[in-house]
């Protein structure tokens, strides 16, 4: 059974795995934003900080 | 079943990616290729990449076209030439898909004011559904003639539908980039490539023809728009840039619900990500030589601006693929037949 | 039947290919694709054209792609990286198309010559087939390891063996013109925008490694061939010049019939015509995303020295798209399935 | 008299630009080009177009660098590096052109806002001048330190400065197309010539740091202002499309004695014909390789709303040649001293 | 002092670059500006980069030209239509550099042999001294009438001539590379952007008219020379790869002092340095808009196969830079004058 | 039934029309050469002169 978690950019339906750690960073598939899990819960995420390649401008 | 195809304008840009398209199309073959200029000619000594395609097919000049039998006819013929050749052709109870501006307007009126002459047919217009199967899919398939689009507005109306309709723009100041395939295949002035070649040219500073289709398809009021085109170093691709001011502030989330409800089930609308940011606002590149459109957006912190972004192959979803695809729901195909092709990126 | 493969080196440009053609395949599915660097990013993290294909796919690390079963493996990774993956693959009884240049030379000595170390594993280097099915079809049929074509290699070898295997090649000076793709995904200085645009530069003036290929698949003397790389400004795309002095006078028909006899029934190789003179010299930009080679000559009316030219799009036929060829036929299908897409032209 | 000049950055594409002006300057020779990376090698192996200029001169590092005499220090380093350079330079006594933006905001608190941390020397954005001549020449003339000018900031100044000054911008919406040598000599992902070549990325959506300076000269509201950056098929180059809503009705007539007011006695500011319409708006390459700003706009015929475009070469007017020509006046030359060169068009 | 000259065939290619270079010339003065077909029309209508030259001069017609007085008259006209002009100016007693092919040719034969028919006035061809300062400085400074050259055969002699007149040329194999700007302002098929664009045409197998030039000025045999043209994706510029056998075994050593030699006091030739490789061979791109020719080569181990490449801009050093050079040694002054521009790179 | 006549150029067999007229010109299909027909009995073409389109060159 997978569980889902909204994501806090697209609020689109996220699932994410059973073993899912406080901390870790997941990737929306919709829109890429990575969201970090904050509490497990309630199962909460937040807008992880951007890390960028360097794309040079 | 194999339906059989007429190509007018054969010999052109738009006309050449008709044949192009239907060289692999499983279900529609091409019957007849029209070109007065190069009547009795084979198809590859105009078209190079078709050199394997089509056998000992040859060009055929008007007179000859109508006699050929044919499911559907595909004009892509300069504007104003059109008309004459779909009246004869529905007349015959044959299939037209117009590529060229005559029937894309419902409006007489429109016609007149944007194209400058009265409309030699207006019941024409009537008749006729403009041709973009995303928003008009329904009457395509029950109808004989369904216009093509105009490259600068697909790649508009399909990037701005799901705000529209919801009467959410206000204000909208729309840029235009676009290849030089746009133009057709005739050598000009400002197609000569030591002044073409890394061109930035702004030639339209606040309209352009395709604006009128975008405002019917749109509902907007021509005041709120304004529309800027400028030709860039690409062949192939059109690009809008579309800064908004929204009727209201809206949370980003709300957008995405809008786009992602609008584009489900439109095989060939894709949306950007929100990130990474390098690929969050798509460019002509990613879908080149496909029938996608591909559009992002972002918005401002202040929830009232907000910039939408979106990409085609002016060849493609700006005129044959799309052309092909209303041709699919007129014959009773599937949208998607023939028009799945990868775009080829990087190139 | 759908058979499952893995692609290594999928975020690099080759291995891009190999995705973008697997989309579409009808039987072939990727079920694995390996990057050490975006392990665990979606793939169109990496290539944004490919977003909505593959659904929420993640690329993987080297460890989880052997646990993976799959029925081909596809490694496109740098040179010298590949045989340690092929001796795994191979000991699993998975089969192996390897595009490095790890597995394309039949001699260990070659090898060592021209890629200045000695070969790991000679061995495979006798098992191994080289992948142009062109030339190896029935061997790469039975075949479990099978490498991938240099692209410059590719281009001169598809447009050369008509006349080497007449023995009528005694002297050959090859230009080659490549595209910006060839060097791969990583930027250098330069791949550089600033400097690689527009440039003609010339960095082999004698000789490349893809010659060793070219060698051994013609079976040429070194003395008799030189080879000039020019990096020129396309993205996608090498072009051959041949400068041939022949062993004998031939008359322009019999080099017709040479080269008619050679491609028929070689579904990517096409003949240009002799007329039009503008088209009777092919280039890349007319098999742009396609896995077609297109090759033209001409005759000196001295009878002696003819002239070659051969056009191919690096990342199909160059690599990626002879790639699937090889592996459609080492999987028992038609050696076409996946790879009758157009060439987009204009682009 | 003879200037001499020491070059920071001198191996970067800032610094590079300078040489090749001063190359041909008739008051200022080159003494020292400053390179830690390729300290002791010859200029020309980094800048091949400058294989017969400077004879033997070699890349100096930091230390060499100040025990050289000079009367101008050319600063074309990243920023955040430039203070220290400038405060050991304006010690000795020595004027200071700093092409960076260390010194280009007048408030410590902009800086910190735009740059994300706080200002090592407020004291010198109060000393400093912003280096462009056409609005601070009487300035600068007086000034031991002269920042440089973002090359988009400077394109949009000149561009707008008639307008701003008369107060006649109520909001405005700017688009700026760049070249990539704008964005250095290092090579990344976005530079790398596949991914960049014929690119169209929109890579801010909203705001650029440069629009701080923009604001500044201006004395525009951030709020009143969006400025969207795409990078375009061009090496060198910038160009703006400013969308102006005026906060009054004007006629077209008025607008013109505005601009040629504004640019008369500027030797560096072209204003474009409104007829014929298609060279009313100017472009990148009609300026290349010279130290030109060409302007054009088009009023709408609601008389408030307004395009404004304006192109320069990015690294001439919208760097070095800027530079030099501030250069010029701080050392009591003629403002246009070596920097009359041709455009080169076409290219 | 100031001498006064004509510009025919001013609206075109060639003809605009003359009006370039002499707008920035000390001590040459464009009196008139000849076309037909924008005849009372300003300069900068046509060319947008001469905005600000030449304040309100107009082009005018033929019979207006000859009533100027002039001290000099370039003729960038089709080749065919400048002989006619010639005789007129010489009656009168001008200077006359014509950049046609009219009067290249020494002999009547060989004109007639290449260009398809007798020459008017073959006379002409025995007063008239080939244009290239480089080899015939002395006659020029004598001569009432100069040549011009072909672009291709200006970048092939001097590349070449080092090695010819030692008669180290055995066997010669020439690939020429060239830009958009060499087929002149009038658009075609050929130059349309999209064919034209990233193109890699091959258009003359074995030969081109410029041979002539380059077999006279050479001492060559045509039977030991072949010429290949290849259309590229730049504006400007031309580059020759010779690949040569020599006549004999040689050390490189030898090579570079012949070179040095020959180059030593050409203020436009350039030799590249043999370190590091990718400068070894230079690059049209190096050159971009100053009368520069640039030239490398590379010597095979066997002593026997070189590679010699050279490049130039063709508008300037193959065309309106090479003739302003030899009108300054007709009119007394010093050859470099008004053409010390830099080349612009990156660009 | 159809008549062939071999092109003079690349030696391929080109089909040819029953009503073909004397000075009459067809293209080879595989080598796209243009062939005047000097003959009709016997079946003989010979390589027309090109006639380009404007390529610029
Ligand atoms: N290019 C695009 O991106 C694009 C996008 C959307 C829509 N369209 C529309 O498609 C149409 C064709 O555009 P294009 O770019 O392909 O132009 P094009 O390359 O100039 O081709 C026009 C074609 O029409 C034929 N033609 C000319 N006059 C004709 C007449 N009186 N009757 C019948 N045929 C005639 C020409 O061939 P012959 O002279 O040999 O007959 C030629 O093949 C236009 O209406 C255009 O608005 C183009
Ligand atoms: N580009 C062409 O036109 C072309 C044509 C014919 C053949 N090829 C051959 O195809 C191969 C790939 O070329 P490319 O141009 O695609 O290069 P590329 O873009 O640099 O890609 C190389 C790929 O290999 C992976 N990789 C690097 N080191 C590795 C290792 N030690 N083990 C496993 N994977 C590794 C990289 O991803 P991670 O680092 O994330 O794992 C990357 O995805 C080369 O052998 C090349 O000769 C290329
Ligand atoms: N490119 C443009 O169009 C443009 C326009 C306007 C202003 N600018 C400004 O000009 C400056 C240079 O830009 P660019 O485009 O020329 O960049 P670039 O090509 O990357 O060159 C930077 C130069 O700075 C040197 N450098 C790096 N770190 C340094 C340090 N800590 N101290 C001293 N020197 C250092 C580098 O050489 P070494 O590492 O060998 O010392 C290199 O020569 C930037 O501040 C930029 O904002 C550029
Ligand atoms: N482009 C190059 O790289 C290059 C290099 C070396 C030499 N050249 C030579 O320079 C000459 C001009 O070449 P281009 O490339 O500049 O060609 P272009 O752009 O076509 O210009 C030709 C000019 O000649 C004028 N003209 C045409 N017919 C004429 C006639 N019967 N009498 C007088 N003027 C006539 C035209 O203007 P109006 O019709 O308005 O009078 C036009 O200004 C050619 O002979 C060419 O071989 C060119
Ligand atoms: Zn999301
Ligand atoms: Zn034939």
């Amino acid at each position: 059974m997978s569980k889902f978690v909204n994501c806090v950019v697209c609020e689109g339906k996220v699932e994410v795995s059973d073993e899912l750690l406080e901390g870790e960073i997941i990737t929306c598939p919709d829109c890429g934003s990575e969201l970090e899990v904050i509490s497990l819960d309630p199962l909460t995420v937040a807008e992880a900080p951007e890390v960028q390649e360097d794309w040079g401008e | 079943m194999t339906f059989k195809a007429a190509i007018w304008g054969a010999s052109g840009m738009a006309g050449g990616e008709v044949l192009r398209i239907l060289a692999r199309h499983p279900d529609i073959k091409v019957e007849c290729a029209v070109s007065k200029n190069k009547n009795r000619q084979f198809i590859w000594q105009t078209h190079p990449h078709l050199r394997d395609e089509f056998g000992t097919l040859t060009f055929c000049d008007h007179d000859e076209a109508f006699l050929k039998e044919v499911d559907i006819a595909f004009l892509a013929v300069p504007h104003g030439t059109a008309v004459s050749v779909i009246e004869k052709y529905l007349e015959k109870g044959t299939k037209v898909v117009d590529l060229s501006a005559d029937v894309r307007l419902y409006s007489a009126k429109d016609y007149e004011k944007w194209y400058g002459s009265p409309h030699p047919n207006p019941d024409l217009l009537i008749s006729a559904v403009y041709g973009l199967p995303e928003l008009h899919g329904k009457e395509i398939k029950e109808s004989n003639l369904v216009s093509g689009v105009g490259c600068n507005a697909a790649c508009c109306i399909l990037g701005l539908f799901p705000l529209a309709r919801e009467g959410l723009i206000e204000e909208i100041r729309i840029e235009v980039r676009v290849g030089s395939s746009e133009a057709g295949a005739t050598p000009t002035l400002g197609s000569h490539h030591p002044y073409r070649s890394r061109t930035l040219r702004v030639y339209e500073p606040f309209r352009h023809r395709h604006l009128a289709e975008i405002l019917q398809e749109l509902s907007l009021e021509e005041d709120a728009v304004t529309m800027t085109m400028t030709a860039v170093e690409i062949v192939r691709g059109a690009q809008m840039l579309a800064h908004i001011r929204l009727s209201e502030k809206v949370r980003e989330g709300e957008i995405w619900r809008l786009y992602k409800n609008a584009y489900r089930d439109k095989p060939f609308l894709q949306l950007c990500p929100a990130k990474p940011a390098h690929l969050r606002l798509p460019e002509p590149k990613m879908v080149t030589g496909s029938n996608q459109a591909m559009t992002g957006f972002t918005l401002h912190e202040d929830g009232r601006r907000m910039l939408v972004v979106t990409a085609i192959d002016n060849l493609m979803k700006g005129a044959a693929g799309t052309a092909v695809q209303a041709s699919n729901l007129m014959l009773g195909l599937n949208e998607t037949e023939g028009l799945t092709m990868m775009p080829v990126y990087p190139v």
